[in-house]
């Protein structure tokens, strides 16, 4: 049975309908993230979940108990804001104590389990110290050891890491995911960061004006995106734009050039075709593609280093074209204006609808 | 560097502000005690003489505890009204916050003559026949504050993102009362505090309502300036200074009364907030 | 769903609060049309005799005129001063913002009769002898009003980061003063029009200053109106009603013409302030 | 000669010295980035060049000419804010066209250049409507058109993408690349986005506690930085802490395995070394390490996708390990608690002082 389960879940701003029809299942300690642009309902589903919006159609079951009806205090969720919400005039190690001051737990238990659970996110150091003493990385730590440290059925983070710098981001993403895998907590996680979804769900939801568009695990949903949407928004991704020239065999006219793509057999007219920028090859020193690749000539027009991977911009035809490299390969001659030879393997070619 | 010239020209703005404010409460201070002040820029002889005067007069005295009192009560019901009024606006009528916001303007287009017109009409006779007594003047005390009660709770209210801290703390699994009096009401002391301190000096200083809707039968400390002023200059300049005295030492029992109330957190509440908390009460 | 019970016991506090401040009003316009009202709940007959007594009166009509007269002034002398001297504390001093936000309240420490009192001290002799005057009266009121403007017009330059919009306007090549006419003042535009609506609706309804500095000597609406409470509860409650019109009237006319001025993107500054000038005037 | 030349800049807010004795020179048309954690005075050295900082002490030049004395209004520089700064009464094209009625152009050469540059930044669309109407993504633009149609000296950006979402920053960073090619303008730009910096600048300042701690091209930065904090905030880093064993050979034991770098040769007591994720090769079935290469054995902890690439961690003595490769290589049996060989060319491990 799951233990989430999200069943025609609809919510109205006056005519605006913002969550349309969702229905998601979450398993017991699994990693599901919520992922769409701003306004695609995303917050407002966690929300609705919480407890803290109104439901004006559908039902949440926890352990297959209908907790619609439920205040949100008593559904045995913890919540993470984006905005951290600790509470200004405690500390951090009361911010911590507070939902177990609410159980009426012992104050030795209390302040024995608040002190393990804030070495855990690593800030025994600073317990003692108030929200306005600590940046914005920490605070966050307290927010998510507030959280746990009740040992709530479902773990709710909204936008945890938005408000905080890239470099802060990263460590506690790994922090995040970290925890997760320890307690074995279920978990939904709210972001319109794709990198962040890919990097530490089990499964994504992709959500687009209200509705979830794809469900699956972080790789399906980059290989195989199931419209153009998810396809662009998940993810960086080459378009290339043609005519039809050969129907029978799929053979598409990009710019006088020709690419031949199986999955196109039987169309015609003007469609696109999509590939991620680590699934292109330079071909270097003539190299010719191989078999199941198609080939394409471009001109350098850029390389800029991103860190571990290079970045490639090259003009097919009037478009660009990025290819991302590791940032460990010799790729010689690389000044712009360069001509260039780019392989694509068939099977990488998505045809996007 | 190329900032110096407008520099400058704000410090003689506020300088000039601070002569246009600060002169007649000088004037007064110097007249207080003035013995002698016919035609010399300072006084020729000081007296305590006026002071002296004042305390032993026992009206004087019960006109202060009329004062304080009726004040005292203006601040406490006020705040117990208007504070969960504003809050359950606030977190759960945000649709309701501009009629609130306008609501709250109302006083300023009210202002005391016309409101007496309007109460002495309706409580002088009817199943509430309180005009002339200590009670009309709290209620009219109490329409007259509620901008500066509404909006200082108002504004520390979103100061803090009480919204949300309300989530947070039912997250936790706090029910709304236990999260309103143990996160909310903590965190937004300093804005209680400012509302406070102001609704007591604004109820302190009234005239026109304690006049024209009580007048003799609950003599209030202005009423009985405005009588000196009428009898001699220098003592009610002596009681002018009397009551800037009352003002600043109310202020610092007030607020060390709720400091003492607060928890250890207070001052990090406080500190959070100082910013936002000055726009709280400075309006 | 849970939260219906919240919602409805905020619509209580709501309906009552409105009943609080509604009922008065009420109360006094229908006295001023009633004929007999002795028994009834409602008056028995109704009647505009009030009304028409009211303005063929010639000296009611004087002091609408004094009041708007002494009201405007406050309200232009006002916005001219208190605008560049918050600007510039804004912009250029925030070391000394404290400062200026405890100025800007002092007026409420310095109520009608204390402020009275001091500036009759100063101003009935001496090098500026204008005591009984016109002039005493709009000064005073300057001070009276300056939270008000201080306050408002701060809080505008906050809502729309004066600070940030004079540094783009400066990258762009306008000098200071340039950047100050053509950037901040019509994006503060609706803060400008609030505290000059509150400015004016407080001069207008002030009753102590008036009748303690000038009293008879420049008689206002307010002074006028208070004599016929003590002559005939009906007239003066007819005057009250005249009171809110005026109000309403001059308020949506200094609106227009505020807005007049404007060019075309006032209305976007003014929808992107919507928010924050609320709390700007609300105070 | 240097298009603009900063000269012993420093700053002090009260007794808090936040610039120090910065020298900067930047070239006709380059483009250079200053780099560093939040409170490392770049964006106060950013705001003392354009005029809107006092100087404390030292000289900004434009041109040889000492310009510390020359209002804002008079430095010939644009400037682009994080908080975009449009002006909230005045339409998209108004924006814009503000620069240009402050030098008094005739209407018409307003109305077109403003309308052009607007084209430029992709807004031709929308340009009558007012800020408030506009995505955030979309103000950044105006503001950037609106800080170009004047053809300033310098181009100066505080910050420009931090207030933006993740995919909005990508885009809009490299259309800011594209206009500063194109234009040919001399750009300072502030950033805490390692990335967005590594990717966009021509040089890169990295600033710490107020100094220049580094100054070079990205590559250089990232493959060769000056010391552990540069090393650390740009890029990712494995670090490894051994204990030297063999001063002479160089060889390092870290938690029992030993490590050969004949750069520490001559070195003893306890070091670390550091490598980027991307110089470790996973080697696959048994094949042994090449020459010149060091190899560490491990144990796989997790593969995230990230998107173009795949980040494997693996724990090496207690100490984890990431490895990035990109996402198209087929890594067989990447189970977790798997044994793992990883290779490291001698050459990429960077000892860390």
């Amino acid at each position: 049975m799951a233990h989430v389960k999200i069943e025609g879940l609809n919510k109205f701003y006056g005519s605006k309908h913002v969550v349309k029809d969702v229905n998601l299942e979450v398993a017991q300690g699994e990693f599901l993230t919520l992922l769409g642009p701003s306004g695609c309902g995303k917050s407002t589903t966690l929300r609705m979940v919480a407890g803290f919006e109104t439901i004006d159609a559908g039902k949440v079951y926890l352990h297959g108990k209908d907790i619609s009806g439920v205040p949100a205090n008593r559904r045995g969720i913890g919540m993470v804001f984006q905005s951290y919400a600790l509470f200004p005039n405690m500390s951090a190690l009361d911010n911590v104590a507070f939902g177990l001051r609410m159980q009426k737990a012992a104050a030795g238990t209390i302040r024995e389990k608040s002190v393990k659970m804030l070495a855990e996110v690593g800030l025994e150091q600073v317990m003692e110290q108030f929200p306005y003493q600590l940046s914005g990385g920490q605070q966050q730590r307290v927010a998510l050891a507030r959280a746990l440290v009740r040992e709530p059925e479902v773990l709710l983070l909204d936008e945890p890491l938005s408000a905080l710098d890239a470099k802060i981001r990263i460590q506690l993403r790994e922090l995040i995911k970290d925890i997760q895998q320890r307690h074995k907590i279920t978990t939904i996680y709210v972001t319109h960061d794709q990198e962040e979804a890919l990097s530490i769900s089990d499964r994504i939801a992709v959500m687009d004006k209200g509705k979830v568009v794809q469900l699956g695990a972080p790789d399906e949903i980059y290989a195989r995106p199931a419209n153009r949407f998810v396809a662009t928004f998940v993810g960086t991704l080459n378009q290339l734009t043609g005519q039809i020239v050969d129907g029978a065999r799929g053979v598409l006219d990009v710019a006088g050039q020709k690419l031949t793509v199986p999955t196109l057999a039987g169309k015609s007219g003007q469609v696109a075709v999509g590939v991620r920028p680590e699934k292109i090859r330079v071909l270097l020193n003539g190299a010719a593609a191989e078999a199941g690749e198609v080939a394409l000539q471009g001109t350098l027009k850029s390389a800029a280093l991103l860190g571990t991977i290079v970045r490639v911009t090259a003009e097919v035809g009037g478009a660009e074209v990025k290819v991302d490299v590791l940032n460990n390969s010799r790729l010689p001659g690389l000044t712009p204006g360069a001509q260039l030879s780019l392989g694509i393997s068939q099977e990488n070619l998505m045809v996007l609808e | 560097m190329n900032k110096r010239p407008s520099a400058s020209g704000a410090t003689i703005i506020l300088i000039l502000i601070n002569l246009y404010l600060g002169v007649p409460i000088l004037a007064t201070f110097l007249f207080s005690i003035a013995g002698r002040w016919d035609s010399t820029v300072l006084p020729e002889s000081y007296t305590f003489h006026w002071y002296v005067q004042m305390i032993t007069d026992p009206g004087v005295l019960a006109a202060i505890g009329r004062s304080f009192l009726v004040s005292g009560a203006t601040v406490v019901l006020g705040l117990l009204v208007v504070t969960p009024a504003a809050f359950i606006t606030y977190q759960f009528l945000p649709a309701l916050k501009g009629t609130m916001r306008f609501l709250a303007l109302l006083p300023y287009a009210l202002p005391g003559v016309i409101l007496a017109v309007g109460l002495i009409q309706l409580y002088s006779s009817g199943p509430l026949p309180i005009a002339g007594t200590f009670w009309i003047l709290l209620f009219s005390y109490i329409i007259v504050t509620l901008p500066f009660m509404y909006n200082a709770i108002t504004n520390s209210l979103q100061a803090i993102d009480a919204k949300t801290l309300m989530e947070a703390a039912e997250s936790l699994g706090a029910n709304r009362m236990a999260a309103f009096v143990q996160v909310v009401v903590p965190n937004i002391r300093p804005g209680l505090i400012s509302a406070g301190l102001l609704t007591f000096a604004v109820s302190l200083g009234e005239f026109v309502l304690a006049n024209m809707l009580v007048g003799g039968r609950f003599q209030t400390l202005q009423l009985v300036l405005e009588k000196a002023m009428h009898i001699d200059g220098h003592l009610s300049s002596a009681m002018v200074m009397l009551y800037f005295v009352l003002v600043a030492f109310s202020s610092l029992m007030l607020i060390a009364v709720a400091q003492g109330g607060g928890q250890r957190g207070s001052r990090a509440a406080g500190r959070a907030q100082a910013g936002s908390q000055m726009t709280g009460y400075a309006q």
